[in-house]
């Protein structure tokens, strides 16, 4: 469904990402791990076509989406949250999940039924109790919360998730991932980037890990925690 | 309910204004409320983008000037009709937009910002440079009769313009209240975040400033006829762009009452001071009255008023 | 005689250059290094311009021996308007955007204060040199801008050295790549800012003193500078000071060759034209890769 | 080597970022001219707690004494230029160099504390002598450094403030392993030639003990085990928190 050849970016001279190949099937649960600074946010942000590549072509769908702008690639299924949750802060909890609901599926001529929809989508996430609050009022897991109901209001079916449990004590996480799972089973597919290990082994069905914007591994979570290539970028060894 | 009556209300107060310089005969009250009615508009106008988006535009004069130029030459030198003349000096407006927007909405705002001045200093310098529109000498207008049942050209001007006053407010109203205004505020706050939740964020900005360049290119439309002689250093004068920009602030940006509020009252004391102390000072009265805003109450009279009704209700 | 003409427009514009890279170092410091979009610089450079007019007559003094007076109370000036601007707008985490408001409001005020202060006349400083000029060769170049050009040129060089060989100077430049870092160095970034729009405002003192000695100021001229200063600094690339000098070079030599072909009429719309144009294709700035 | 005196003693620090408690209650000692490691995977909260003994993060609750020459200084709660005055240095996660400096200015943004300015060409000598390559890279922005330079320059950048105490925010950090052996002698040659004391945090566990005097293991924001290098290496948690943390 989502295919990354060649990708490379830089910043000023810093190589942040150099020739990325990354594929992802329909339905594919894929973890995206490397320390910090491996370039993961940057690869998201690409896919996402917020950050422009300067190499490579980034396809979606059978579709070459190198140069399509952020907005057509959410409407054609791109779905992203955000590793520090940017809110729309002049805005209630519930507008904010209207945007995506008006922009991305039409859903802007009844207001009564759109805004309905989005509380479906907060109940969803466990946040309808705080639909009316602005952002500034809410906890980080809540902040999390909204940035994921943000995203599924657009009824992606590519999910980019960057460090969503960022935060979170291993019972919210646990059950913000079994969201994700039924999300998953509904035939979304996701792109999880975590720093917690447990997380993101049991989670993804495949695993690629960068360093200092190569990729170093790639394959199901134990060949990835047994290659040395990998203990190498995380232990040392 | 408050929708449906919405056009009601709109169709009353349109001929209440239509109709009122025919029954109410009072030059100078048509003269000063000219111009407090072309405040009202600019500040509705330059909101839709400043006040929704959060791009702010210093350049209102290039609008409104060009807006105005192109009208009167329309109809002063190529002897067309005026009511041909007044659409096209929108459409002049709109196009300046077009290529301000085109060069610099894909850039952060304070870039937008200053194209703006610059477009303002460019569009006064070609007028200064084109003998067809008077160059620096200026351009005296052909006033045309006044048709009846208007008895006076002021008070057709008056009735006129109180219309595109009234249509504007609407049309602001509509986007506050329609995903565009939405999608505008969205960005405001956020542009990478809205542009990820499907806000096609350039395409909105360029529509609101287009919207925006159009309806100030409108109400420049009418100015040669209220003026009668038209020269280039004070139609495109920044002290215009900066009452708009001051009256839309101290009003209340991003609400469709703010630049009502604000352009009615500050343009009613500017009318009433220019009679007793000179033009110069007030300005210089706005200026601080606009820092003040600024610093204490950034949601301007829009937002005092809404906070004393919200701590009455509760 | 053509040719002439167009190798001393050109020496001109290049001394011209000069002059206005003194005017625009204040803003590229502002809008460059601590992300301050100073409207209002022209309108403090012409503050600067009047009260150095001041010092002039009550003193005997030349004009820009006068602006270099000012130079010191312009930086403490521009200390008390961080100070402002930090407590009302900085602080409340509002954008560059919204001090646009404060400076647009505060150009305005100065406007009015010195119109009401000074007159709206022309006014200008006799100084021997001011109809002198200098002849090399078929050149004859006015010697009120040489001075301005030397002094321009000294202005950014000693700048230059103040951002690039002071502890102060490299914290400017540090405070808008990477506030945080630079507190762990030790250093205050509102502390750094303080002094940074000090700086800023103090250039434009000299700058004041520079645009009397070249010729008579009056009121609400700073609404022609605008134009230019921004088109100098983004030219340069904004943060840049040697970028101003080649930015103002260019825009010097660019009016005089467009008053030669066009007239005179057409040189305001140089910088105007220019400034749009680069936004348009090149925003970092054409001497930035 | 590590003398008995402590340098830092923290007790019982909590903080984290906007009602999500981070750090529940860490208590930290490091001893004078030793060299001290934090270990533990990525968001466990290391670069919280070294962020807190800046100044960065101010901590809800706890206390970060500094002592030295006999007395001792309260930081928790002062503000990031105050704690680099008193003598304590953040090499920051992520490196935080400044781009568009060269590679000498950066240097020397690092001698902004007033007692370093005065030891400046004495310290650009010292870190150059230790970081060769930073002596030919002298005029080149940092920004165009490769990923180890930039680590030692951001190293180097903190030692220029002539610090009683440097904090390291995993040195290791995207390098390729044998930048990092080079990065560890230099770390140890800091201890063992120039009587330094230094904390770090660690994910890599081998490369951290071969010159840790002591570590402390941090999991989910707590110390859960503390000891010398060998018994750090030999306890069964350790391997069970890496991987699966």
């Amino acid at each position: 469904m989502l295919e990354v050849q060649g990708v490379s970016k830089s910043f000023g001279g810093v190589k942040a990402l150099s020739n990325i190949e990354l594929r992802l099937e329909k339905d594919e649960r894929l973890g995206l791990i490397g320390p910090n600074g491996s370039g993961k946010t940057t690869l998201l942000s690409i896919i996402a076509g917020t950050i422009g590549s300067d190499r490579g072509r980034v396809s979606f769908k059978g579709r070459d989406i190198t140069s399509v702008s952020p907005h057509k690639r959410a409407k054609m299924g791109i779905g992203r949250t955000f590793q520090i949750p940017r809110p729309l802060t002049s805005m209630s909890v519930v507008d904010n999940v209207i945007i995506p609901l008006m922009f991305i599926r039409g859903l802007h001529r009844k207001e009564l039924e759109t805004k309905s929809v989005a509380m479906n989508i907060l109940s969803q996430v466990g946040l309808s109790t705080k639909a009316e609050a602005k952002p500034k009022e809410l906890t980080q897991l809540q902040l999390r919360k909204m940035e994921l109901a943000r995203a599924l209001a657009g009824e992606p079916e590519l999910l980019l998730l960057d460090e969503v449990l960022a935060g979170l004590t291993s019972g919210e996480a646990d059950e913000v991932l079994d969201l994700l799972r039924v999300l998953n089973n509904d035939g979304i597919g996701i792109i999880m980037v975590e720093h917690i290990m447990r997380a993101v082994m049991t989670f993804s069905q495949r695993i690629v890990v960068l360093d200092f914007g190569v990729k170093i591994a790639e394959g199901s979570p134990s060949e990835v925690s047994t290659n040395p290539e990998v203990l190498k970028a995380y232990i040392g060894e | 309910m408050k929708r449906s009556r919405a056009p009601l209300y709109l169709v009353i107060l349109l001929s209440v204004g239509v109709a009122l310089p025919i029954f109410f005969k009072q030059p100078y009250f048509y003269f000063a409320s000219y111009i407090v009615l072309e405040y009202i508009a600019l500040s509705v106008a330059w909101n839709l983008l400043g006040g929704y988006g959060g791009y702010l535009n210093f350049g209102t004069s290039a609008f409104f000037g060009v807006g105005a130029y192109a009208s009167a030459y329309i109809f002063n030198s190529l002897r067309l009709p005026v009511i041909l003349a007044i659409p096209a000096g929108g459409a002049m407006a709109a196009l300046l937009g077009v290529l301000i927007g085109y060069s610099t909405l894909r850039l952060r705002g304070v870039y937008f910002a200053i194209a703006t001045l610059a477009a303002t200093t460019l569009v006064q310098s070609i007028v200064l440079n084109t003998p067809a529109l008077g160059s620096a000498v200026g351009l005296y207008i052909r006033l045309p009769p006044p048709p009846p049942p208007y008895g006076n050209l002021i008070e057709l001007l008056f009735a006129t313009l109180f219309g595109v006053t009234v249509v504007s407010i609407a049309l602001s109203y509509w986007v506050e209240n329609s995903w565009i205004g939405r999608g505008l505020m969205a960005l405001r706050d956020d542009e990478e975040a809205a542009e990820t939740m499907g806000v096609p964020t350039f395409r909105l900005k360029m529509f609101a400033n287009v919207l925006s360049g159009f309806l100030m290119g409108l109400v420049g439309a009418f100015y040669p006829l209220y003026i009668a002689y038209m020269e280039p250093y004070s139609t495109f004068d920044l002290g215009i762009s900066f009452n708009v920009f001051v009256m839309t602030l101290i009003g209340g940006t991003g609400t469709w009452q703010g630049p009502v509020i604000g352009g009615l009252i500050l343009g009613t004391i500017q009318q009433a001071a220019s009679v007793t102390i000179t033009s110069q000072y007030n300005l210089a009265v706005v200026a601080a009255a606009m820092l003040l805003f600024a610093v204490l109450a950034p949601g301007g009279l829009k937002g005092i008023f809404s906070k004393f009704i919200t701590s009455r209700a509760e | 005689m053509a040719f002439d003409l167009v190798l001393e427009s050109i020496a001109t514009g290049l001394l011209v250059g000069g002059f206005y890279a003194a005017l625009s170092l204040g803003l590229t410091i502002s809008l460059g290094l601590t992300d301050i979009a100073n409207v209002a610089h022209p309108a403090f450079i012409f503050l600067g311009a009047y009260l150095a007019l001041a010092l002039s007559q009550a003193f005997h003094l030349d004009p820009i021996v006068s602006g270099m007076v000012l130079v010191l109370p312009f930086y403490f000036l521009g200390n008390a308007l961080y100070l402002f601007y930090n407590r009302a707008f900085e602080r409340r985490g509002e954008s560059s955007l919204a001090g646009l408001v404060l400076f647009f409001g505060l150009l305005i005020l100065l406007e009015v204060g010195m119109a009401s202060e000074f007159g709206v006349g022309l006014k200008a400083i006799y100084s021997p040199y001011g109809s002198v000029a200098l002849n090399i060769g078929p050149l004859s170049l006015p010697l009120r801008f040489v001075y301005s050009f030397v002094a321009g040129v000294a202005a950014v060089v000693l700048l230059q050295l103040f951002l690039t060989k002071t502890f102060q100077g490299r914290a400017i430049r540090a405070v808008a790549q990477d506030a945080q870092a630079l507190s762990l160095m030790g250093a205050k970034p509102a502390t750094v800012k303080l002094i940074a729009t000090g700086v800023s405002m103090a250039t434009a003192a000299l700058a004041g003193g520079l645009i009397l000695a070249v010729g008579p100021i009056s009121p609400y001229q700073d609404r022609l500078l605008i134009g230019r200063v921004f088109a100098v600094v983004v030219l340069g690339g904004s943060g840049s000071v040697l970028g101003t000098l080649l930015g103002g070079i260019l825009l010097g030599v660019s009016e005089n060759i467009t008053t030669i072909y066009l007239g005179a009429g057409w040189s305001l719309a140089v910088s105007a034209v220019i400034l749009l144009a680069v936004l348009a294709l090149r925003p970092s700035g054409i001497l930035r890769r | 080597m590590a003398s008995n005196q402590s340098v830092l003693t923290v007790e019982n620090l909590q903080a984290g970022y906007g009602g999500v408690r981070v750090l529940h209650g860490v208590s930290v000692n490091v001893k004078e001219r030793s060299i001290t490691v934090l270990l533990g995977t990525n968001g466990n909260g290391k670069s919280t707690f070294l962020k807190c003994l800046a100044g960065l993060l101010k901590p809800d609750l706890g206390s970060v004494q500094l002592n030295h020459d006999g007395g001792s200084i309260e930081l928790a709660g002062k503000g990031p230029p105050e704690i680099v005055e008193a003598g304590l240095s953040l090499v920051p996660e992520g490196r935080r160099l400044f781009p568009m400096l060269t590679v000498a200015e950066n240097l020397l943004m690092g001698a902004y504390r007033k007692s370093a300015r005065k030891r400046q060409r004495e310290n650009m000598n010292f870190v150059c002598g230790l970081f060769p390559i930073l002596e030919e890279r002298k005029r080149q922005l940092a920004g165009t450094l490769s990923g180890g330079e930039q680590q030692m320059l951001a190293i180097a950048r903190g030692l220029m403030s002539n610090p009683k105490l440097l904090l390291i925010d995993e040195p290791s950090l995207g390098l390729a392993p044998i930048i990092i052996s080079r990065v560890m002698a230099a770390i140890k040659e800091l201890r063992d030639k120039h009587g330094l004391t230094i904390l770090m945090t660690e994910q890599n566990l081998p490369q951290a003990a071969k010159i840790a005097d002591w570590g402390y293991i941090m999991v989910h924001g707590k110390i859960v085990f503390e000891g010398n290098a060998q018994q750090i290496h030999d306890n069964e948690l350790v391997r069970k928190y890496y991987l699966v943390g």
